[in-house]
This record gives structure tokens, C-alpha cells and sequence, in this order.
């Protein structure tokens, strides 16, 4: 069943600091791949049956008037099958 | 004189800041998160707490409360309004303050006696105070790093909108060891430590907290 | 969904039912069959288990606990006593003050920030339930090793969980325990404590009474939530392979709560309940069962009008499912529309379930089809009640007879090294990296918390009366000697409660153990509860209530016996507290209490990996005259400070009073290394005036109390005979500990 | 530049306190598209170069030991150009 994902991400110029938590334990627990880490939100949004593009429209409006805070984070949305 | 103090589902220090209210002299007016009208209060009083659980961000879901709508409107218009913590969070996702807070540095919730200075005395919260007074209310929160980009920083330190600053070591990441903002006209007031939990030292670690509320109430008679 | 109901149960006796997987023994099963005079349908089966459980039924523990009833000194303070959800004491003025001792243990070893976040959503809804506002929290905990990687994870989850579910609650924190030790290790405990206020009128009950009273839901929509997490969780033992056994953890929701809080104080405040109770272990199994048992008829529930946030549930599922942040009230039904009025206004979501019957049955129904039709006191009251057979462990002759070999510190090199050790060992270290986590200052009443001797809270802000609460538990001592262990915790927590001016007024108490299986853990249960009985009948202390936990081992290895004692009192003006300690100097220090060689069971010898010994003997009498001596220097203000004595002896009692206020001290020792690390019980360091030397030494021969000239307040250091050690110095030792380990 | 992107959500099973706290409030905003929100959160891990396919099962280890709580949450790794 397909749903409506958002994922919302703190600025590059925001600092983030549970990104850099995770980024610092990393190696402590032998991981070496990662060179930065940013953490953000992903909210999976389910519809009623199949999403229609006013559907996905009035979610871009959520995303931008509730989900995230413009002030310090990006957005985007998407459909997921 | 008349203080609101709002309480929206999940508000904490509401009984604090009525108790504070009082203490400074004005009459306290519970306010409903429901509520389209303001019972003719004088100023409002955004508590602490966790508005909605903080549920998404800090005062996201609080800021679209039906109270809020006429908060907005007359603030813009002047009515004075402090949010305290969770109140600070409130009117910043409101856009009557610039910025936002974010969770502290360490990621913990920090609960503590704290040394903030107050650096602009022209508010209607502040007025008690002397510029640059030094003195220890409780900071406790978990989202408290005040951000925001380099212009608004620019623009708040140059137009003197700063109105408290952390003492010693940064607690919690904030850009310029900002604990309280205001708007470009100083009637709204952000505040992240907490003065109505520093009213009586049987209870806080002090009474310097008194000042806002006293503050307000010279603000009012003039 | 084909569900199992009663007709369908007589028409076929023979199915075969997985009693065995749900915990029952043939015998519970059995028994089950001869109540009901048939097999039970799967939705009773699953009520039975679960309320049969160790965690519901107190089938292990429950001979033993009668004596707190049995040998109970008369009391004219307490209100309600064991048995219903928390005790509740009279505290004056109209006042009655409820509080309770619960652990979640095992929730918070498999999911450390749900399973503590939980487990104070879980004791502040039986205060919430008793009619009261909840006023404060405390946390009791025990971890494996300070510098174990798992120790790390669970510790950290714990302390966010408590303070992230207490915190949003609006629920001051002001005082509990770390202790770390290798027994808990895989078992860590996990014990949490509310206080709540409110008017003698205003106590509630969990009885369903009334035929024609109607059943209301409220709260959380029912969902998966730990399902068979009370049996499952809480009565077995997590072997090495323990993973498997795990259920889905319950996850909390403290906005819910702290609006259902809100709401159903309205709720009280209009009378409108007849009786209530909170869902928890066992969740609507549980409060269904107890409702209708506590009262005098029987209740009828549709459990298809339970709100559901699975739809997929099955009916008993739904019995069993512990999601959090429900309540269950009888309501009459002239009242229940202003009950659904109120519920609107905080959003919180309400169902009419059932009605209260003037039959003797509790029935419930599946889509009119009877799924449950049960005598209710069979369910909850009348579980299985083992003697389980106990006798005195092996190991306890050996080590009492050990000889302990550790090094008593006597030159300045030694004792400067031994007060560094003490201050730095993470078992008596600074905690307020932790506390600091955690808000103190919320609703404004707060007069004492950590690192004070006790909690204290302010009940009414125009008379100033208070409450103090405490939680104790030695459990080095309760290993060498549980009956001398818990009545050594309780006076500890009396003497921590006296410290700051309060009397003591009630108990409660949270029992940890291993397996009940074990005769030796048996003995250790056994000889706990009687010390914790007739220490509180010597005290004139009633028991209130509690919680115990068994099964908190690892295979066959159990936890040290683990008593956690809660003490409350009474201050009438918290303004005349003596505090913990002194800002000025010149103040003499006396030393309330005699100090002999008690090193068994002490930090000290801990720290030198020594476990054996015998524990001091409780000289009960002795500690109420020490609280006497405590409560006239406090109201006849002959104390500047006073602090208690006990684990890390005099060095750490020293080392906390110079640093809360950075005011150093100056003290003689005749016998300085003994002096400095023994923990005998009762005694407690006192600053004063020197005007009113006299006084005090006339209070102390009155009530034949030993006291002792230590020196003078003072300075930047402490210092101890010829060896100083600047204040800068022992506080880098304290407070660095926890920010190293899990900073 | 590609980069490792880790998605972590709750279990179906367990409770979402933030995901019903957005469902509710959305309504109120005016938006009715949503059936049901959960919310759980996105990593983005930048990598040296080109994400390798020993660098993916790295972060699957991550995602699982640390990203993650196995307990009561499930979790995707994928690449992201
Ligand atoms: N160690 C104990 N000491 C005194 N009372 C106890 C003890 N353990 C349990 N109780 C009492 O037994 C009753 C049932 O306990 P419990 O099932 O934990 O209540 P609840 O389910 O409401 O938490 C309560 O009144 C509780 O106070
Ligand atoms: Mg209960």
C-alpha cells in the first residue's frame, strides 16, 4: 500500500548535535565508514487507498506548516510504494 | 492588573508563574488553550512545560492552540508576553521570535541553578533590573540551544535584542550564550531559565526571579 | 475471529490448553477447573495466569507479608493499610498523604528507557488512583559494574526514562539511590516512588459497588503493549538464552498521563467516582477482577467496546494487554455525563465497558457471546498461596565467621588516600551528573532534594506543613544478615527523615530478591520481612505498603537481597528544617553517636573485595532516641546543620557537608583511621552554635546519646588531625566520577 | 554525492506517542489526508567517495547495533544519490 514519507533534516548550517553523537560513537564501537552523520525525522504519512497529487500537495503544505520548522530545517516529500 | 497565564494540555509551571504573578502584584487570570479571548488581560505568560507531550519539535502543536491565534494578533500589537522554557519554544515555532531551540549539546536534560545577566533592561519584563545584574534562577530543560542564522544573531546583538545571557560555561550550546531574547518593539519576551521557580528562597535557589514580575507590573501603571 | 466461550467450553471438556506456556502449574490448572466446574475458556485462562502470577498473586510472598499486618502497632495515622492500590496516612490539618514503593525491574534490563519511563507511570497512577495529586517521585536503583559496557546501556536508558516520563509529568524528583554491584549485572533494579496529597474526603477506593453502576474506560486505546508482560517479565528468570522469553515492552506515553492526571483530578474533585483503579500488570484482567472483587456484587463487561489501537487483538489479548495510561472507574448513572464532559475537555478518550451487577459473577461478554463468567475473588484474591520451603543458606556461616582483613588508613599519606578513594568510588560519588537530569523545581514545593538526607516537599503553602520521604537499603548487610539488613535500612531511612527535623509516620517497602525456588533466597525473604515487621512494631511504624520482586537472578546466580525501605514524615513547618549542612564558619561540629569497628558490609571493605563479617545488631530503641535528640534540635533550633551517617562512614558524611557550600571544616580523630570508615548504624554529625554547646549536651544525656567534639566549620579544606585537603581538590574526586564513567 | 541513508521506525505493534500526537493535531490545521502518521527518524551518513558494498553492510551492523533499537524498532539501509 503506498503512503506519503517526509523526511526533515536540520539545516547544514544548524548544528546537530545527535548526528555528531552518533558520528563520534561510531568508531568507539569500531565502525570506520561513516565521515559525518546527520539525523533527522521521517514521518510515514498512510491514506486513505491509492495517493492522489492534491493529496500529496496538501501534505508539501503540512510539511511546511507543521512537520518541520522552516527556520532551521528542510523538507522533503515523497511517495513510497 | 491583569497577568494571563496560559495552560495548554501538557503545561507544567503554570501554577509557578500564577504563584510568581502574584508575588509581583498583579492579579493572575488562568487562561484555556481553548480560549478566543484573553478576559481582558494586560500581559500573558507562556509557562514551561512539555505542551503537547513536545511531541514533533518543542511547542510546535502548542503555537496552533485557539488561544495562540489571538496571541499572535495582539502581541503584534503590543500586548506584552513572556514565554518562559516552553513558552520561549511556543513563540519562536510562532515566528514572534526569530530563531529556535534545539536540543542541548550533550543531549541531556539539564536541571540546575544557573547565572544568566541581564543585558537589556528596556523590555516590559525586564525593567527591574539593572543593566548587566548577574543573577541565579533554575534552568532545566532538554531542547534549551538557542540557533538561528548569522543575520539574526547579527541583527539581535546589534539591535540590543538580547536580554539574558548564560554565565560561565555554555549549558546547552546556545549561539552567544543567549538565554532570552525580544522583539524589535520589547514586548515579547523569550526566556529559557526559569524565574517564577525563583520567587522565594525556601523553594529556589533565590528571589531574583521577582524581577519579571515586578517588571511587568511598572510596565503596566505606566 | 472464532473465539473460546463458555458454552463452547462445556461442550468440549477435553481441548487441550497451553496452561504450562502461561506460567500455570497442573495443579494451578486444576484448581482452576474445580473453581469453575468445567475447563476455563482461553479468556479465562488468560486472566487466571496472569493474575495468579508471582508479580499479581503474591502467591510466594504472601505468608510472609501478613506479619506487617499481623504484628502492626497500633496507628492512628493510617487511613487506608495494605491492600488497596497505596496506603494513606494522616498527616494534620485535614491532610492525608499516600505513597508507594514499586520496581520494574526486569522491563527496564530488556528496554532500560520504556521499562523505567513505565514503571513511574505505573506507581504515580496507583497515588493518582488512591484520590491523591501526585506530589513528588524517587527512584531506587542497582546496577552491575560502574565500568561495565551493559551497565553503561542500561544506566543511561534508566536515567533518561525516569526523567523523561518525570519530568513531563511535572513531577518533582527529589531524592533515590545508585548502587552498583556484580549481582545486578543483568538484573538491575529498578524501584520507583510517589508521594500524593490530598483532603481525608477525598480518598478513593477500588470497589464496585452499586447494581446499575456503569463501567468507564478511560485513558490509552488498548493496544499490543506487553502482552504477558507481567507473567512473562516479571516471574521468570532470564537464563543465558533469556532473549526468547522477551514480549513486546510496553511504551509510555507522559502526555497522556499527565493529562489523565489532570482529568481525572477534575474528576475527584466532583465526586464523581464511586470507585476506581488504575490498569497495570495484568491491565483490564487485573482491574476488572480487583474492582468487582473489592466490592459487593458482580460486574457484566462488553470487552468489544474496548477502544482498541490493534484491531487485530484478540478478545484475550485484550484481557491481557498492559498498554499504560488507563483507568478503570465505576461511575453512577446520574453522573456520567458530566464524567464524559470532563474527559472531552482534556481529549481524553472514554468508554462505557460494562456495568456493575447485583449478581456474584464477573461476566464477560464477546459480542454478546459470554466469554468470562468467573467468581471474581477466585481471580483476584484468591489466588494459589505457597509455603515455599526455606532454610538458611550455605554461604551465611561462612561468612559471618570470615575474619575481614583491610587496611585501616593511619598515617596522613593513608587517610589523605582513603578520603580521595571514598569520595571517588562510584558507589559514593557525586550522583548530581545524574540528578541533574532530572526536575526538582516543578509545582514550586520543593524544600529538599538530593543530595539532601531526604526528600521534602511542601503540602500546604500558608501553614508550610510538609512531608519528608527517604529510601533506604544496606544490601551488603542484608547478605551477611537480612533480618539485621532490614532493620538496619529502616532505621536508616527514620534516622534520614529525623535528620531534617521530621517525624516519622509510615513504611513502604520494596522487596528485590532472587527465585522464590531457592530456599536459600526463601530464608533471605523470610528473615527480611520479619526484621522489616518487628522492626517497624518496635518503631511504632505501620507498613503501608509496597511491592516485591523475585526472580531478579541470572541463571542460578540471584541478586544480593535487595529491601528498599521507604520512610515519610511529618514536618508542621518546613521552614524550621535543619539543613544538611553549614555556609559559615566557627560553627563546632559533634558527633551524635558512638563509632565502633563495623567495617563487614562497610564501602571500605567492598572496595577491598571483602564480603564477609557480621552486620551491626539494630539497637532500635537506641535510634528513636536519636530521632528525639534529632526533633529537639531541630524545634528548639539548637542545629546550624545536621547530616546523617552511613554507607563511607564519617569521611564521605564530612566530605558532602564542606562541599555543599564550599565551607571547609577542621576535626580532631582520636582513633582516625577507624573513625573515618566505620558504619555503625546511628549516628549523625551536627553543627551548632557554640552557645549552644550546653543545650545540646543536655538534650543528648536526656535521651543517653553519646556525643563527641570533632572539630570546627571553616576554611577552603578539610582537615582531618595534620592532613588537609583543599575542598578544590575533594570535589574534582567527587564529581568527576560519574561524568568519566558515562559522561 | 551518495551517501548511506538509514530510516529507523517504531514497530507496528508498538506504540508512536509523536506519530498520533501529529495525526491529531493535522485535522485541526484543516489537513485531511492523513489516515495514520508515524514518526521515526532518518540518518544520513556520508561516506569517503563512492558508498561500497562493505561500507552498506557496515552500516547495516550500525543501523542495527547502534542506529537502532531491535527491541522495539525496525530499520532500512539504503544508498541515496
Ligand atoms: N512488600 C510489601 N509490603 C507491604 N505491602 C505490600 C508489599 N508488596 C505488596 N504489598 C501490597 O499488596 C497489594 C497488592 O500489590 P500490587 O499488586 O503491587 O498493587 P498494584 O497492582 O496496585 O501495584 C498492595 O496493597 C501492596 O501495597
Ligand atoms: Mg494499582
Amino acid at each position: 500500500m503506498a503512503k506519503i514519507v517526509v523526511d526533515v533534516m536540520l539545516k547544514s548550517e544548524i548544528l546537530d548535535p545527535q548526528g555528531s553523537a552518533v558520528a563520534a560513537a561510531l568508531p568507539r564501537l569500531g565502525f570506520s565508514f561513516a565521515k559525518s552523520v546527520r539525523q533527522g525525522k521521517r514521518f510515514e504519512i498512510e491514506v486513505e487507498g491509492e495517493v492522489t497529487p492534491a493529496q500529496l500537495a496538501e501534505a508539501e503544505k503540512a510539511a511546511e506548516l507543521l512537520l518541520s520548522n522552516p527556520v532551521i530545517e528542510n523538507f522533503v516529500v515523497r511517495v513510497e510504494k | 492588573m491583569k497577568v494571563g497565564v496560559v495552560t495548554f494540555p501538557g503545561t507544567l509551571d503554570d501554577r509557578d508563574a500564577t504563584r510568581a504573578v502574584i508575588a509581583g502584584g498583579a492579579q493572575a487570570v488562568g487562561l484555556w488553550h481553548g480560549d478566543v479571548d484573553l478576559k481582558g488581560v494586560d500581559a500573558v505568560i507562556l509557562p514551561g512545560g512539555f505542551s503537547y507531550g513536545d511531541y514533533l519539535r518543542c511547542g510546535a502543536i502548542a503555537r496552533f492552540a485557539p488561544v495562540m491565534e489571538v496571541i499572535i494578533q495582539q502581541g503584534k500589537r503590543g500586548l506584552p508576553v513572556l514565554g518562559i522554557c516552553n513558552g520561549f519554544q511556543v513563540l519562536c515555532e510562532s515566528h514572534l521570535l526569530p530563531g529556535a531551540l534545539t536540543r542541548n549539546a550533550d543531549l541531556h536534560f539539564l536541571c540546575r541553578d544557573q547565572k544568566i545577566s541581564i543585558e537589556n533592561i528596556e523590555t516590559s519584563w525586564t525593567s527591574s533590573f539593572t543593566r548587566g545584574e548577574e543573577i541565579v534562577i533554575p534552568l532545566k530543560n532538554g531542547e534549551g540551544s538557542f540557533q538561528c542564522d548569522d543575520a539574526t544573531l547579527q541583527a539581535l546583538e546589534s539591535e540590543g535584542r538580547v536580554i539574558a545571557r548564560y554565565v560561565g560555561e555554555n549549558p546547552n550550546g546556545s549561539r552567544n550564550l543567549i538565554a532570552g531574547i525580544t522583539n524589535t518593539r520589547g514586548n515579547i519576551v523569550g526566556l529559557m531559565p526559569h524565574p517564577e521557580h525563583a520567587i522565594d528562597p525556601l523553594t529556589g535557589p533565590s528571589a531574583q526571579g521577582l524581577g519579571f514580575f515586578t517588571s511587568i507590573l511598572n510596565a503596566l501603571v505606566k | 475471529m472464532s473465539v473460546d466461550t463458555v458454552l463452547n467450553a462445556q461442550r468440549t471438556p477435553d481441548v487441550i490448553q497451553p496452561f504450562a506456556e502461561l506460567g500455570l502449574k497442573p495443579d494451578e490448572y486444576a484448581r482452576i477447573k474445580e473453581i469453575l466446574g468445567r475447563r476455563p475458556t482461553s479468556s479465562e485462562l488468560a486472566m487466571y495466569s496472569v493474575m495468579w502470577s508471582e508479580h499479581c498473586s503474591y502467591k510466594s510472598s504472601k505468608v510472609h507479608l501478613k506479619q506487617f499486618e499481623g504484628k502492626a502497632p497500633k496507628s492512628a495515622a493510617l487511613l487506608v493499610g495494605i491492600g488497596e492500590n497505596a496506603g494513606v496516612v494522616d498527616i494534620g490539618q485535614g491532610y492525608a498523604v499516600t505513597f508507594k514503593i514499586e520496581s520494574h525491574n526486569h522491563p527496564s534490563f530488556v528496554e532500560p528507557y520504556q521499562g523505567a519511563a513505565t514503571g513511574v507511570g505505573g506507581i504515580v497512577r496507583d497515588i493518582l488512583t488512591m484520590g491523591a495529586r501526585p506530589i513528588a517521585v524517587m527512584d531506587s536503583l542497582r546496577f552491575g559494574p560502574a565500568d561495565a559496557l551493559d551497565t553503561r546501556r542500561v544506566l543511561l536508558g534508566v536515567i533518561a526514562g525516569i526523567g523523561g516520563y518525570g519530568n513531563c509529568l511535572g513531577l518533582p524528583n527529589i531524592g533515590g539511590e545508585i548502587v552498583f554491584d556484580e549481582t545486578y549485572a543483568g538484573n538491575p533494579l529498578v524501584n520507583a516512588l510517589c508521594v500524593g496529597v490530598m483532603k481525608h474526603s477525598d480518598i478513593k477506593l477500588a470497589k464496585a459497588v452499586g447494581a446499575g453502576n456503569l463501567v468507564v474506560l478511560y485513558g490509552a486505546k488498548t493496544g499490543g503493549d506487553g502482552i504477558g508482560g507481567v507473567s512473562v517479565l516479571a516471574s521468570e528468570t532470564f537464563g543465558a538464552n533469556g532473549s526468547a522469553k522477551r514480549p513486546s515492552v510496553q511504551v509510555g506515553d507522559p502526555f497522556l498521563e499527565k493529562v489523565l492526571i489532570e482529568c481525572s483530578l477534575e474528576i475527584f474533585a466532583e465526586d464523581l467516582v464511586v470507585g476506581i483503579q488504575d490498569l497495570g500488570g495484568a491491565g483490564l484482567s487485573c482491574a476488572t477482577s480487583e474492582l468487582a472483587s473489592g466490592g459487593s456484587g458482580g460486574m457484566k463487561i462488553a470487552l468489544n467496546t474496548v477502544p482498541l489501537r490493534d484491531s487485530s487483538l484478540s478478545p484475550e489479548e485484550i484481557l491481557m494487554s498492559e498498554s499504560q495510561e488507563r483507568m478503570c472507574a465505576i461511575v453512577r448513572p446520574e453522573n456520567i455525563a458530566r464524567f464524559l464532559e470532563i474527559c472531552k475537555k482534556w481529549d481524553v478518550t472514554v468508554t462505557l465497558i460494562g456495568e456493575v451487577t447485583d449478581g456474584d459473577r464477573l461476566e464477560i461478554t464477546w459480542n454478546d457471546q459470554i466469554i468470562v463468567d468467573v467468581p471474581p475473588r477466585t481471580v483476584a484474591h484468591e489466588g494459589p498461596v505457597y509455603n515455599r520451603p526455606f532454610s538458611q543458606p550455605e554461604y551465611i556461616n561462612g561468612v559471618n565467621a570470615e575474619k575481614i582483613s583491610v587496611p585501616i588508613p593511619n598515617s596522613a599519606v593513608e587517610v589523605r588516600a582513603a578520603v580521595l578513594k571514598l569520595a571517588t568510588t562510584p558507589n559514593l560519588a557525586d550522583k548530581s551528573w545524574v540528578t541533574s537530569q532530572y526536575d526538582r523545581y516543578v509545582q514550586g514545593n520543593t524544600i529538599q532534594s538530593q543530595p539532601d538526607d531526604s526528600g521534602m516537599v511542601r503540602v500546604d503553602e500558608k501553614t508550610h506543613l510538609g512531608v519528608a520521604v527517604s529510601t533506604d537499603a544496606n544490601a551488603n548487610w542484608s547478605y551477611l544478615n537480612p533480618y539485621q539488613g532490614a532493620k538496619l535500612a529502616l532505621a536508616e531511612a527514620a534516622r534520614n527523615i529525623a535528620t531534617a527535623g521530621a517525624r516519622p509516620l509510615a513504611v513502604t517497602n520494596c522487596l528485590n530478591f532472587g527465585s522464590p525456588e531457592d530456599s536459600g533466597v526463601m530464608w533471605q525473604f523470610a528473615e527480611t520481612v520479619r526484621g522489616l515487621a518487628d522492626g517497624c512494631l518496635e518503631m511504632g511504624l505501620p507498613v503501608t505498603g509496597g511491592n516485591v520482586s523475585f526472580y531478579n537472578q541470572t541463571d542460578d546466580v540471584a541478586i544480593l537481597p535487595t529491601p528498599v525501605i521507604g520512610v515519610l514524615g511529618v514536618i508542621d513547618d518546613v521552614r524550621t528544617r535543619t539543613p544538611m549542612s553549614f555556609n559559615r564558619a566557627g560553627l563546632e561540629l559533634y558527633l551524635l553517636g558512638e563509632t565502633h569497628e563495623d567495617i563487614a558490609g562497610s564501602e571500605w571493605a567492598f572496595m577491598h573485595g571483602q564480603r564477609g563479617g557480621q552486620t551491626p545488631i539494630a539497637d532500635l530503641t537506641r535510634e528513636m532516641r536519636l530521632i528525639e535528640v534529632l526533633l529537639a534540635g531541630c524545634s528548639e533550633k539548637i542545629f546550624s546543620a545536621a547530616h546523617d551517617l552511613s554507607q563511607g562512614g564519617l569521611a564521605i558524611a564530612l566530605t558532602e557537608m564542606v562541599l555543599r557550600h564550599s565551607t571547609g571544616a577542621k576535626v580532631h580523630l582520636a582513633n582516625v583511621g577507624m573513625d573515618l570508615i566505620s558504619e555503625t548504624p546511628g549516628r549523625v554529625v551536627v553543627a551548632i552554635e557554640s552557645a549552644k554547646t550546653s543545650v545540646l549536651i543536655e538534650v543528648a544525656k536526656k535521651y543517653d546519646i553519646a556525643i563527641t567534639k570533632l572539630g570546627t566549620t571553616g576554611g577552603s579544606s578539610l582537615t582531618i588531625n595534620e592532613v588537609e585537603i583543599p575542598l578544590d581538590e575533594l570535589r574534582q574526586a567527587h564529581t568527576s566520577t560519574f561524568p568519566k564513567l558515562f559522561g
